[in-house]
């Protein structure tokens, strides 16, 4: 039926760099070539860290891990717009936003190992970990974003969250305060595809994730989130909108998931090979080192530095990691609460009876000291 | 019941939604990081006017009208939270909390501990609180025993003015999360003399309400006041002596005062609205007979709400227990 | 930054009928006087009836009680475009959709003196009372939508949210669900413009609640709230599309809560009455009063008979409510379960114990009947 | 013990995934009505394999993958319910129930009285439950304390194949909501024989794991196992007689076989996973000290979980109670 129209939206997709590395000079933001080298540089050594994390797996010296394979540019290049005061909460697939933030990749190690002390990010970063339950960090990230509008300095905050979780309330309810209140705040959807084998067109009717932005008077954008560059230019202008007080901005980077869901996945149950291996064409790093070599910022000597550098600091993280001495299981107690209330106290009692019961009165002496407050 | 803090001279009788007024407004005044959010806390200044005043006096920053959307309404209080902010959300009836348990379960009394005491997260989460205000479906709830099994926060419930005053002032400068319940059947009903200015209420401390010798009714919230006309009762027709022991905290639990009433009377009646079965009374009666059996004359008797949806408020006071019920209990108690 | 636009959309609005009665004829709907006579006595009786049920709750003989005053189009239209098969779930400020769905009004003064036996609905129509707590029906309703999908009978599901509850994630994950699985399912946001205290613009900053709809691949319309003919049109349509399986639909009634938000509240503490006097000129009944009236439907011989009825209805259906007889306390044991477990056995009877110990030993017999199943 | 209806001659040896695996299988196959949904239930099997096969043998209209939205599931499923169908809804793990909490209090048990007995909500909720599989955090928990409390709807937990799969069938049949918990600890690790075909366990019978006389020791899920091995050392060490209930049903609470056993014994520790104040426990404590005062020969002890987030899986060991804890636990409980 005939009517008139009273709002017109659309959604525009950003994308600069082609496959082959070409670069859209129209498009192309300001960005230093210490800063292409800094995105190549992240990118190159989260890959190669993931793939020996999966073989550490393998071997049984950590425990299930959530790889980003594929997902590089999505995950490193965004904080790169940020100041170390600026929130990033990403999400349990975000080792290569912890270290684009310069966290020790030690201690994403000593997480996935089931060791609560790998919840370390650098000192006078603004970072906090990832909620296991999809989604539930989105409202609380729009309290983060809220308090730096209040605070007034400019900050901003930015957080991640998948396709499948595009689907939580949470986001909703997040974007509604986000919009409402003009908060300062980044919201990237990292689409990859995939919510473990639920593909993304099985995920929502809507045609792209952006879109949803136009519910809440919040921007929206779709990137290729293999584009490092596109992802970079996007990102640092949500950050522009949000310092100025003009509200906040969903990206979608729509990227791919190369790797299983997490080692505890196998997607060869679910998805077809021919998927995964047309988007090998599209890979985020080979595409950016095109570019970079084009602009003869990279050669193979460099890169075969790189190679072995990356090596090494893998090599070197890996060995940190594993001569973190077991946890005293007592930790657990400590800064549950500012001041313990009696029953924990009796319970931490109860625990260090328990642990003579089993090994002997001078037990407590061969254990390592307890770290964390308590009472 | 001794503020922490001497309070001023001058106070006042004031009803219980009242004194949450005036504990907001000092702790407002007091501290500039001090938020109120939630809906129809601002301009309204509240469905039950707990905030009146509030968004004139603070304006709109700091006393927030939010969309309608809980979720929002407790994770953003979380972020503000941990970004140094003490906010004070409402979540406008007790029967609308089930929406953030979520936000509750998950992350609000883990935040400090998986942050390894990096981050707290000093917030008030504020709710009217139990029945018999012929209110409709899901606005009379007592839904304490969810937050009491959750580590982490911490759980206060006033019956009096004065210590509605005083543990919210608590309760907003604690450096933990605490959920705050008001007694909606008492906003307007409970009078008493509250000191002006600031002073606090020390959370995790009961409040003996009257000593006795034969009996200890164990109880919270607006059953208090049940208890106390229950008790008038008893010791008139019964001759019994009754002591009564309003918890105010939830959790952290004052068990000291809860072993030691029922240590001296060995007879206990525990009093709630919240269907019995699985309830915070369960835990009390659990922790009576572990710590104190020998000194039991009789069984714990529980007298809660049926374990069944309550009805429409024209049964809700045959849902909620009364006086006669308690006294039911008592008289079985006492002659067992 | 200059981008290539992949998706677009324009939100539409319907209005057909204007403030003076006029109707557009290119968007006049096919609809019988018979019909057009049906929407003016419905619209008419309620805001009668509210009238009356205000004066019983000031005066003692109701509980509080929600008003539907202003938005009798948005309420008693939809209803007449759907089957009783059909699924309806409005909110609790539903009178007069339940109205349109032939409820008998003695149970809606039942239900709001807090009566559990006023959610009595017409033997055969698939009614369902409202969710207290705002919202959480929506995903219910997706449940009933899908449902009639299943059965295949071409069987729709139409529930209703106001504007402030369309901020609530229930709604996103409703309309997700609604989206992906093609869900014959009508959702209409009743916009009245206010939340209780809050505005319409102080909920979302989305430009039009009727937006949100593109977000999941469902389609959305704003339609005038006032306008029964535009209300008409636009559920025609929507439930069209869901019986031919072409899915959900999203209608923003934009309509105006001329009352406070129930009797319990006090609306000049908040808001102007001159927004309220603006709108008046809107008055869906006064309007369409006119339309009819110029088609020659309509005449102060038929609005006195009318009138006349409408009070006699009135007054019998308020006769009708006040003898029902106090329920007995007993009934609140019934159909908790379809077999009671032990405990709830033993709790009937010691609230037997407990009536025995007010009224003695032969209130039982004294008490009505109980009604409901047990055990 | 007995199923209900007589079970096929032909038992296989299967795990408890399995047994999940095979109820849903037969279900299906019995009645139209019945439906799988969830997240990656349906391609993938499920992330624990326990829908595996049924989205091939059944198609995408019964085995659905939905959205990864769980008040969507939730929802959707309570309105597939009440029109006639017969939802068994999966949540992927128990962590992440908290977001259904809001559909689970607030309408999926009083549905049936809310409509004064017109509509039921036959549906089922499944998840896993409890830890030690080394997850990360929110995949290890216990929150059957908050469903326990909630009016309207009963809560199942097997330990066997043979239970799994008998209480699943009777779950799926029972006409009001059941909340149906899985051990993941189980999965692989409990074998049994499991009758081919249909057959039922009664939901509300608990199991008599094995009888003894100086001692009960009342538990559910995972932990049974756990009691199981306490329960052999302290025969062998301590040459006690020790009775082991496995509840099977938490709600309703088969009542009688709890106090008949400690009424036999007078001695009983409770052992389950969850944060152990305001936990089943607690009722079950309440309950045998309320009801057999008398007959106890010592204080009932609970050992569960501690009061605190579960730490991340290198120490879930120290949180969890193990057979260690439950024989300190016993040992103090009989030199009482
Ligand atoms: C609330 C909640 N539900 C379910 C899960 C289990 N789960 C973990 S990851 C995942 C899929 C997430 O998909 P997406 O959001 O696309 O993120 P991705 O894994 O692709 O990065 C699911 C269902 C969870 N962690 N939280
Ligand atoms: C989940 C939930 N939160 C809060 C409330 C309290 N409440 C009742 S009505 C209302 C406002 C609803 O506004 P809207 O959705 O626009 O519907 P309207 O009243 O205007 O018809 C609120 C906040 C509720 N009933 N449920
Ligand atoms: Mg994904
Ligand atoms: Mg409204």
């Amino acid at each position: 039926m005939p009517l008139k129209t009273i709002a017109s939206l659309d959604i525009k997709r950003l994308e600069i760099l082609d496959i082959d590395g070409k670069a859209d000079k129209a498009l192309m933001p300001k960005v230093s070539d210490k800063l292409l080298l800094e995105m190549y540089r992240l990118m190159f050594q989260i890959r190669a860290f993931d793939e020996r994390a999966i073989l550490l797996q393998r071997s049984g010296r950590l425990g299930t891990y959530p790889m980003i394979t594929g997902q590089e540019a999505t995950q490193c290049v965004p904080p790169l717009a940020l100041k170390p005061s600026d929130w990033v909460v990403p999400t349990y697939r975000g080792g290569g936003v912890y270290f684009a933030r310069g966290m020790q990749m030690r201690y994403g190690l000593l997480y996935w190992a089931g060791d609560d002390r790998g919840t370390h990010f650098p000192e006078g970063n603004n970072d906090m970990i990832f909620s296991i339950p999809v989604g539930t960090h989105l409202t609380q990230v729009a309290g983060l974003a809220w308090g730096q509008k209040l605070n007034g300095k400019g900050g901003v905050a930015m957080t991640y969250c998948g396709d499948g979780t595009s689907s939580k309330g949470d986001l909703h309810e997040a974007l509604t305060f986000a919009g409402q209140f003009k908060l300062p705040a980044i919201y990237v959807i990292e689409n990859n595809g995939w919510a473990i084998s639920v593909p993304r067109k099985r995920q929502s009717a809507s045609q792209t994730l952006a879109q949803k932005a136009w519910g809440y008077g919040v921007h929206g954008v779709q990137v290729d989130g293999n584009d490092a560059l596109a992802v970079y230019a996007a990102t640092v202008e949500a950050v522009a909108r949000a310092r100025k007080g003009e509200g906040a901005t969903l990206i979608e980077c729509e990227t791919y998931r190369m790797g299983h869901h997490t080692t505890a996945d196998d997607a060869t149950r679910y998805r077809d090979g021919k998927d995964v291996e047309a988007w090998r064409k599209k890979d985020p790093i080979s595409r950016f080192k095109k570019f970079l070599t084009a602009k003869k910022l990279w050669n193979d000597g460099k890169e075969k530095n790189l190679t072995a550098e990356t090596r090494s600091w893998i090599d070197g993280e890996v060995k940190a990691y594993e001569e973190f001495p077991a946890p005293n299981p007592l930790n657990m107690f400590a800064d549950n609460y500012d001041k313990a209330p009696r029953a924990l106290i009796e319970q931490r009692a109860e625990l260090e009876e328990l642990l003579k019961f089993k090994g002997g009165a001078k037990i407590l002496m061969e254990l390592p000291p307890t770290e964390g407050r308590f009472p | 019941m001794t503020p922490k803090t001497a309070a001023p001279a001058a106070t006042r009788t004031l009803n219980l939604v009242q004194a949450v007024n005036e504990a907001l407004d000092v702790a407002m005044a007091k501290d500039k990081r001090v938020m109120v959010l939630g809906e129809d806390v601002g301009r309204n200044g509240g469905v039950f006017r707990a905030t009146e005043g509030l968004w004139k006096k603070y304006g709109d920053e700091r006393v927030v009208d939010t969309p309608l959307a809980e979720i929002g309404i407790m994770g953003s209080a979380i972020g503000l939270a941990i970004s140094g902010f003490r906010p004070v959300a409402e979540i406008q009836f007790d029967g609308f909390m089930p929406s953030v348990f979520d936000q509750v379960v998950c992350h609000l009394g883990r935040i400090r501990s998986r942050s390894r005491g990096k981050m707290s997260v000093p917030l008030v989460l504020r709710a009217p609180h139990g029945g018999l205000i012929h209110a409709p479906e899901h606005h009379s709830e007592s839904p304490e025993a969810y937050f009491c099994h959750t580590p982490g926060i911490k759980v206060v419930i006033p019956s009096t003015p004065y210590d509605a005053k005083g543990l919210l002032l608590a309760a907003i400068e604690d450096p933990d999360p605490v959920v705050f319940f008001e007694p909606k059947l008492l906003y307007r009903s409970a009078k008493g003399e509250v000191p002006g200015g600031h002073y606090t209420v020390d959370i995790g401390k009961a409040r003996l309400v009257k000593e006795g010798k034969d009996l200890t009714l164990l109880t919270w919230g607006a059953m208090t006041v049940t208890c106390e006309k229950a008790a008038e009762r008893l010791e008139r027709e019964d001759g019994a002596s009754v002591e009564i022991l309003d918890l105010r905290t939830l959790a952290p639990l004052d068990l000291d005062a809860v072993l030691a009433s029922v240590g001296k009377t060995g007879r206990c009646v525990i009093a709630h609205e919240a269907p019995n079965t699985g309830s915070w009374a369960a835990e009390l009666s659990a922790l009576i007979a572990e710590r104190g059996l020998l000194r039991l004359l009789a069984p714990v008797a529980r007298v809660g709400g049926w374990d069944i949806r309550m009805p429409l408020f024209r049964l809700e006071q045959y849902y909620i227990p009364d006086a006669d019920r308690v006294v039911m209990a008592a008289r079985k108690t006492l002659s067992f």
